[in-house]
């Protein structure tokens, strides 16, 4: 086993590493640049570096040079930054440091996206319908041309992309152009290549993830589905499992089909296998991702695994400690991604100084989160500040015992978009289980439908005291506060 | 004693405040006619309200310092008070002065100046936190001001665009 | 099942009550005395009221009163205060309010010790040799025969009495005459009554919870044992299960004896039946718990069961929702008691502001606490502020686990006997699982021993910058503050 | 420019903090001989000190505004602080006078005035958060002054014996 592990990495990913690796009595350097110094992870860590280059968490070289200085063994990726960069894999490796994470070989047959997508469509398994041939935003007669051959809603991808970054739906030809102009300059950035293609739009989709684990010796088990159909920009807000929409026969395909893909790239480590549902039950494979998810904390709390535990042994290594038959799915979990922004305003980022930041707690619900009570929340990251996991015996269990955590959670000085999942937990097609990919775009939120006379009496009398308080307190109302956000005007439907 | 009309999520009510709040932690409001026995955290300033007790009803909240908002469990609602003693009316929300909500980076400009905008439609593109956000038009009218440029960054509250 | 739950309690027990009525979505009325309106229990309440009585939380008459004025339909009673308390649980039945916990029938085969003991015993169970009258401190000529009869050492115990409370245990006879006044006198201010009875002591014994659930419809299952001997002043201070000292045949025979003594009693509601087992692996039956322990965590952490939960649905009527073979208990599961104290300076007890109360998370990491960053730990109730709990797939993993939780929880403003647990879970006895009652006592902590000379130099180093930063901001040496506590020569061993 | 020797839990060190605070959050410091680069939370106050860097090893930190001793990740530690340059050194531990450590009520005396009592005997017992707490004799020698009596409630820090 590793004796000291480099964590590349910040937020929360990297505090739930650090305590992965103490569980483990793993050594753990944590990295940080000038804005993170005061950050859990670094708090946490048994020794901690800074990096100093302006690339930040993203500069490959210094990091493997950290990784060599502090006599690091193994480096922990987490998700975002480097973690599915096969260059980063490779310098490790090239290093003689253990890139935890499938090994860069593996990475590379998942870098093209083309390739992969044809590569797993030869093995019979069906795939979205997608353009035989990449471009550039320059080449817009190779693209006019595919995109009419693929036909409209279509979605424009980056051919090096991932976590939906740099994709683009386009319904209408006339938008064509400017997607794919903007897909492309966001690629660059975030990828580094502006290669793009297309994929048609698999409509009322289901988002299906499947997570895997295999080892260095052959072994491979799945832990079950994940459903994240519940995203905005993207990004998936809540996710659940089981999956509520499959029938057992479904979930056994699935699972079949997520082992089929993992085995034909000898896939190493733990990984997911993503799927599209469409509304008449047929699976299309999307992709891999070679890291872990956001949203590993619900296959944890589901099947009492603990992924990041998993990875550091394989890593090491080590076989597997248990078998597909050992994988037990008992009772359901749910993990809302709590974020630093305004639901009700736009969705706009609400960074600043967290004066109150109380977990909810009792049993079954688990908080992941590098804040704390007395920190800052930076504008500088995403608006990730918290991803809150319930388990219950059964899913309506889990989705009453996820709306007293939300009640539970107490947060002061910046917005966060609680209330939103306390409406969607509230939602009749939530609750049954019937919901896509639109779900959130075609969700109405009217916070007055709930509100009853009473609340709002209430609400009437605290105002009245808060400004006598005021009065006796003479703040003066400075224009610049009084004037900024709170329109009720520029409330509307996320997504 | 203070007597306000307060207005939340639209719905307006009148509240009196018959004790003044020196003399204990527990005050009696008058709201719609019927007497609340009221006690709360503190009455030092609006920030440290962080906990209210309504006839037995206990509410965690957070105050706007400003008083166009309170946050409780089920999430945020919007108020308005109106003193009625001395006729002092606050400001309506439909303001058209849009200052800069987030400290950002401006990577697009949606209009210019002179521009006839809808409420709701998008001014610019601010960006912050890793993510781009549009900050949407409060109110329908003519751009009468833009004072920032793509490429600018601002601090929060900066006014960035006027609507007349 | 209720409508409406009035918690007879206060602190974390209070919060978790709330809790599991939330996650049944059951409407929770909160009790609180003058000086807990700002607690957690009334903030997560949905409704709150104050009890006047100068008996506080023990006033059986106001609580009832209460109870009926804001129509709840049953009271959850907790431990400790009026938990144990017959005649509360009559007068809730009395007043048509249902108490959860055990009917006032069941308990009464409680109330007397002595008989208690005798029912078992006549059941064909061991229990520890014990008086065979009870007695008051007049009748020295009585207690001095039956204490010849026993031998030393010998335990005094509280006929009414339970929790550990207004028992002692005397070595000698020179100490009994003064023992047993002490005890009457506890008894007196604790069960009302001065009635005591001897125990002869087990020595070297090792303390057993085996937690049992019964339903109103004859269904009862046990739910595994808990081991308990690590102990101050009768304080479960680390608890763990399944007990590590114990064979698979004897952990049978104890599951079953628990059994058998439930049934004896048609126990019903979620009790504890406890135990004594001696070095030659004797089990003597010593109590029955007719409450939610301290220590239930640890149990719903090895078996997923929601134990409180589970109350409220059995006193509604509800049949248990399984059987004894669905009982699975997976890994192991352990419970440090996090009392505000000091154990290096006699244990004395240390309220105050909490400045910083940054709880330990990741996976399979649980906190019960009523308290939070800024709240005040009063120093008029006892001094436990959370319980730590967590899981692992093995012992072993579950030792490491919570050495790694104990280093995350970040406390400042007051003093806790983290430290404590720290040594205890480095302790060879411990780790190796062989340990018992005296184990605390006979274990010598000096931290001196583990402090390696780098840490010592960092220390000097954070200690130099402290001063140059006082003399910077000029604070005066108040000479108060200078001389109070903190002097080596008081650490002592606990116990 | 600070000069001190350190006395952590029995051992001394030489300690020389050669930068002053004012300049950044980066500082120097010798011990033992050694350069160490040291970053820390605020040099505003004592209390505000919470963490800690040195040479890359964190340290969340809890310091006695009075430096008698520090708590990290592993426990407390007893630390005493002599300054070199003015050679003026805080007084030893082994002091006579016990002060109330907490609040509490006095239940018992187990000594009187003019006793001998031994070091880590019990002098009185105080009831806080429903527990008897034995307050001990830090050092021996005889008791020359009995503030309390039983029945007494005592604030924190109130003198309760004196022993010389």
């Amino acid at each position: 086993m590793f004796k000291k592990i480099l964590i590349a990495n910040r937020g929360e990913i990297a505090v739930r590493a650090v305590r992965a690796c103490r569980d483990l009595d793993i050594w753990t350097v944590a990295l940080f640049d000038a804005s993170d110094r005061d950050s859990l992870h670094v708090r946490l860590a048994d020794e901690c570096v800074q990096i100093t280059s302006p690339l930040g968490y993203l500069d490959v070289q210094q990091i493997v040079e950290l990784a060599l200085k502090t006599e690091a063994d193994a480096v922990y990726p987490g998700y975002g930054f480097l973690a599915e960069r096969e260059d980063f894999a490779a310098a490790c490796e090239a290093a003689g440091i253990v890139f935890i994470g499938p090994p860069s070989s593996v990475m590379a047959a998942f870098s093209n996206k083309i390739d992969m997508l044809e590569a797993v469509a030869a093995a019979g398994l069906a795939t979205p319908v997608h353009s035989s041939v990449s471009f550039r935003p320059g080449e817009e007669d190779i693209y006019q041309a595919e995109a009419g051959d693929i036909g409209y809603p279509l979605v424009i991808k980056s051919c090096n992309g991932g976590r939906g970054l740099a994709s683009r739906i386009i319904y209408r030809p006339e938008d064509l152009q400017r997607g794919v102009r903007e897909a492309a300059a966001e690629s660059q950035m975030v990828f580094g290549s502006d290669q793009l293609y297309f994929e048609r739009m698999v409509r009322h989709a289901s988002f299906l993830d499947v997570q895997v684990l295999g080892d260095q010796h052959g072994n491979l088990v799945h832990l079950g589905e994940r459903d994240g159909s519940i995203q905005r920009n993207n990004q998936k807000l809540l996710t659940e499992a089981p999956a509520p929409g499959l029938t057992a026969a479904q979930r056994m395909r699935l699972h079949e089909m997520a082992l089929q893909v993992a085995r034909l790239f000898n896939y190493v480590n733990a990984g997911t296998v993503e799927f599209l549902m469409d509304d008449a039950g047929q699976f299309y494979f999307t992709e891999v991702k070679c890291r872990i998810q956001v949203e590993h904390p619900v296959t944890e709390m589901a099947t009492r695994r603990d992924l990041v535990r998993e990875q550091i042994r394989i890593a090491a290594g080590e076989r597997l400690g248990f078998v597909q038959e050992d994988v037990r799915i008992r009772g359901a979990a749910m993990q809302c991604r709590i974020n630093a922004e305004d639901p009700w305003n736009n969705f706009l980022p609400s960074p600043g100084f967290l004066r109150r930041f109380r977990l909810p707690g009792g049993p079954y619900v688990r908080v992941d989160t590098y804040a704390y009570s007395g920190c800052t929340v930076s504008a500088r990251y995403d608006p990730m500040l918290a991803k809150l996991v319930v388990w219950g015996e059964t899913r309506e269990d889990c989705i009453q015992r996820m709306r007293r955590a939300l009640q539970d959670f107490a947060i002061a000085g910046i917005q966060t978009n609680l209330p939103l999942f306390q409406r969607i937990l509230d939602d009749p097609r939530f609750i049954e289980g019937r919901y896509d990919t639109a779900f959130l775009r075609r969700t109405l939120f009217d916070d007055q439908l709930q509100t009853d006379e009473g609340l709002l009496q209430d609400l009437a009398v605290i105002a009245a005291l808060a400004y006598q308080v005021r009065l006796q307190s003479q703040q003066p109302v400075t224009p610049e506060r009084l004037l900024q956000g709170w329109h009720r005007s520029s409330r509307q439907l996320p997504g | 004693m203070t007597l306000v009309t307060v207005t939340v999520d639209g719905k307006k009510f009148q509240v009196d405040v018959t004790s003044s709040l020196a003399d204990s932690d527990d005050l009696s409001v008058v709201c719609t006619g019927q007497l609340r026995r009221v006690s709360v955290s503190s009455t030092d300033s609006v920030e440290k309200i962080e906990w209210v007790v309504i006839d037995g009803r206990p509410y965690e909240v957070v105050v706007d310092p400003n008083l166009r908002w309170i946050k409780v469990y089920d999430g945020l609602h919007n108020i308005e008070v109106q003193d009625r003693s001395i006729s002092f009316a606050r400001p309506a929300s439909g303001d058209g002065r849009v200052k800069a909500p987030i400290p950002g980076l401006v990577v697009r400009l949606c209009v210019e100046t002179g521009d006839e905008v809808e409420v709701g439609e998008p001014l610019l593109v601010l960006e912050a936190m890793k993510m781009q956000n549009e900050i949407l038009a409060p109110r329908s009218g003519r751009i009468t001001e833009l004072n920032v440029s793509e490429g600018d960054s601002v601090k929060l509250g900066d006014l960035l665009v006027e609507i007349s």
